[in-house]
């Protein structure tokens, strides 16, 4: 994990204050939960999705027989590398922020001419079948290691995203009253053995954010934020968020734009 | 069918640090599939490590490595520049071979 | 490409002043829920709306006015259907529902009983190592609060609608949502609460 | 190519140059794959016998033998292990999972110049003894390390 100073501001004192109440882990146990969490990045097989990702990438395809190496992630046509740390933000052809899994999608359908129908067919992945969003992701996010997090807060529809992003975040509903804050809000808890970051903070959102998409153990696949989201939301025990949704878009622009200033190292590896 | 296989070799003072990562199910056969059904046993048996054309490592594994299996193994006698090569046979009969380097 | 100067400039300009645009309203964030999500499973658009207490406690931040949260809380409260007599199960089926996590979900079959969760949030068996810590540890309280009538309806009570006693509590109302059956409420009482069950040994 | 016949075999087969020797008539299938896999040991539902079945009947506890495995696992489905034998003249490295159905997880031959190292994800239905035995000059020496595999959260 990188280490780096974090700019201190009155929310982050705010939330240091409330140290975890719960029983602490033995150190030795929480040593060896950090140990294992080291072990299987160290062994993860996360390249090879970015390999085949870009090979994707690069293959012509669709109606329009042509590769989505002119697609443009907000830095211009073909420009990959750097470009994720950018993203969510505001396109001008489509009016609207977007976030990398919405961008890919809106590629596909442009410049290789597919229906969104074919371009949504198999957006999240299983063991049986492996899905094209998620290879296309993890080379492009790979494209993006080591540049700094900088998601755009400069036009007013990115502002509006990031409020409503937050608010989205503290929505409690459901039969179970959950809102992402219930899991992710407080400092020093955790699910079973999980540590759960806080991504309403600085620190949070930038661990987390930066080594998301991931590698999932349990998948055995490369998910993405989308994913991410959307299994929170189930887990949540709410109806589904449409994917590539103004909602979910929010909600990832809002910890996108807390993880500012972070050095982007996925995709990441998680159990 | 194989999927992407990829390897690494880097001089660490005496030996070369050689990473594989391979794409593969690694089915035990106790899985049931979309259908219900057990997804049959599909895992790499084999695999062979060869420096410059020659095997210095062999290994027998099972299907309790996990899937998409990452090996990382230490080859001595090498030097920078040296030709590793790794392929795996799986209980199908299906193959793949990548080669690298040693940086 | 003017984005590319816009973005550094906006950024450094955002780490000196604090955030402070617009919010949306409640009605619009209301309104992004109903309009971005769809039913799926189990799981209806109905879950999206907010009740009295979710309303209450996201406008609050979750802490919410004491006067409100005190008439509220006593409303959740007269909503529970104390069953009368003992309110101890079997805590060996009680720690089935404790350890399991299934139910609710879109992806859960609505058929099959659901599961409580407990080890999610609560430290409970000290034998069990892997527990959450979102709600606070429970391993020995029935040893320490005995299991007596008051304390049999308190933990019945908590498990079936936390916010009666806590309004904006992060713990589910497992009865009221329908999630957990009176038998399986009882069964978690015991696990709780009998001198023999794991968490009190 | 100078290489054992074990080599021969293997080699050949997971390179595809195996088809080559197939047409040649050098090799049947059958015997070159059942040359090259331990079945027996494999199949073996007890470390014991699958202890046996490599040969490895009686072993020698040894401290020469390092495992680095967490103690505990967050996921059962990928344990990372690493093996190294600082035993003189290892010839191979056993991988065994006591209380997998099927506890035999690899088995590394190490020859001219590689280290008698392996780095492996392994699979584990539950908590186990992780038995490393290695092969030197004819005998066996054993040493185990225990992981223990948690449930995952959201009642994974």
């Amino acid at each position: 994990m990188t280490k780096r100073r974090f700019r201190r501001g009155a929310v982050l004192a705010a939330a240091l204050v409330a140290v975890a109440a719960g029983p602490a882990l033995a150190q030795d146990e929480k040593e060896e939960i950090a140990k294992y969490q080291k072990m299987i990045a160290e062994g993860s097989p996360a390249e090879l999705w970015e390999l085949q990702g870009e090979d994707l990438w690069k293959k012509k395809q669709g109606p329009k027989n042509a590769s989505l190496e002119r697609c443009d992630l907000g830095m211009g046509p073909g420009k990959v590398k750097g470009a994720y740390a950018h993203l969510p933000r505001f396109f001008k052809d489509t009016g609207r922020v977007m976030d990398l899994e919405s961008r890919i999608l809106y590629c596909m359908i442009t410049l290789q001419g597919r229906s969104e129908k074919d371009a949504t067919k198999r957006l999240f992945g299983n063991a049986n079948q492996p899905s094209e969003m998620e290879y296309l992701v993890s080379y492009v996010v790979g494209q993006s290691r080591g540049h700094k997090m900088a998601a755009g807060m400069s036009h007013a529809k990115e502002k509006d995203a990031f409020e409503m992003g937050k608010a989205i975040f503290f929505y409690r509903a459901g039969p179970w009253d959950f809102s992402c804050a219930s899991c992710h809000g407080e400092e020093g808890k955790r699910i079973r053995m999980q540590d759960l970051p806080v991504l309403s903070e600085p620190p949070g959102a930038q661990k987390a954010y930066t080594t998301w998409p991931a590698y999932r153990v349990s998948n055995s696949q490369l998910k993405t934020m989308q994913w991410r989201i959307n299994d929170c939301y189930r887990q949540m025990r709410f109806p589904e968020p449409a994917f590539g949704s103004d909602a979910t878009i929010a909600l990832t622009h809002y910890m996108a734009v807390l993880a500012k200033g972070a050095p982007y190292a996925g995709p990441g590896t998680k159990r | 069918m194989a999927g992407p296989m990829k390897a690494r070799a880097k001089m660490q003072g005496s030996y070369a640090d050689v990473r594989v990562l391979m794409n593969h199910p690694m089915e035990t056969g106790q899985r049931k599939g979309s259908d219900g059904k057990p997804v049959p046993k599909h895992f790499i048996q084999n695999l062979t490590v060869k420096l410059n054309g020659k095997t210095v490592i062999e290994g027998e594994i099972s299907q309790a490595v996990s899937r998409n299996p990452v090996f990382t193994f230490r080859v001595g006698g090498a030097k920078a520049g040296d030709k590793v090569e790794i392929s795996w046979l799986d209980n199908k009969g299906e193959t793949n071979t990548t080669e690298t380097a040693i940086a | 490409m003017n984005t590319k100067l816009i973005v550094p400039l906006c950024a450094a300009a955002f780490a000196a002043a604090p955030l402070a645009f617009a919010d949306p309203t409640a009605d619009e964030v209301a309104a992004i829920h109903k309009r971005d999500f769809h039913k799926r499973g189990q799981a209806g658009m109905d879950r999206v709306a907010q009740d009295a207490v979710q309303r209450v406690c996201t406008d609050s931040h979750n802490k919410p006015p004491a006067d409100l949260a005190k008439a509220l809380e006593g409303d959740e409260l007269k909503a529970i259907p104390f069953p009368s007599g003992s309110l101890i199960g079997d805590w060996k089926k009680g720690e089935r529902v404790a350890s399991g996590g299934r139910g609710m979900t879109w992806s859960d079959d609505p058929k099959k009983p659901s599961a409580g969760g407990c080890y999610n949030c609560h430290q409970l068996s000290p034998k069990q190592p892997s527990f959450g810590t979102i709600g606070p540890s429970l391993t020995g309280f029935g040893k320490k609060r005995g299991s007596g009538a008051d304390m049999q309806r308190y933990v019945y009570g908590k498990v079936y609608n936390a916010k009666a006693y806590s309004l904006c509590s992060n713990m589910p109302r497992f009865g009221s949502s329908g999630t957990l059956t009176e038998q399986q409420i009882k069964d978690v009482t015991a696990y709780v609460l009998d001198p023999s069950s794991p968490v009190n040994q | 190519m100078d290489v054992t016949r074990r080599g021969v075999l293997r080699g050949a087969g997971a390179t595809g140059v195996l088809a080559a020797a197939l047409a040649t008539g050098l090799l049947k299938p059958e015997r070159a794959l059942a040359a090259s896999w331990n079945k027996a040991a494999f199949d073996a539902k007890s470390a014991l016998d699958a202890l046996k079945s490599i040969g490895a009947g009686n072993t020698l506890e040894s401290s020469e033998i390092v495992i680095e495995a967490p103690q505990i696992a967050e996921n059962g489905a990928v344990v990372p292990i690493e093996i190294t034998s600082k035993v003189a003249g290892t010839k191979s490295i056993a991988v065994l999972i006591e209380k997998n159905p099927f506890p035999l997880a690899g088995q590394f031959h190490f020859m001219d110049g590689a280290l008698p190292f392996v780095k492996v994800n392994v699979k584990m239905g539950e908590s186990s003894i992780v038995r490393v035995v290695a092969e030197a000059g004819g005998k066996y020496y054993t040493a185990t390390k225990e992981v223990k595999v948690t449930i995952g959260g959201c009642g994974g």
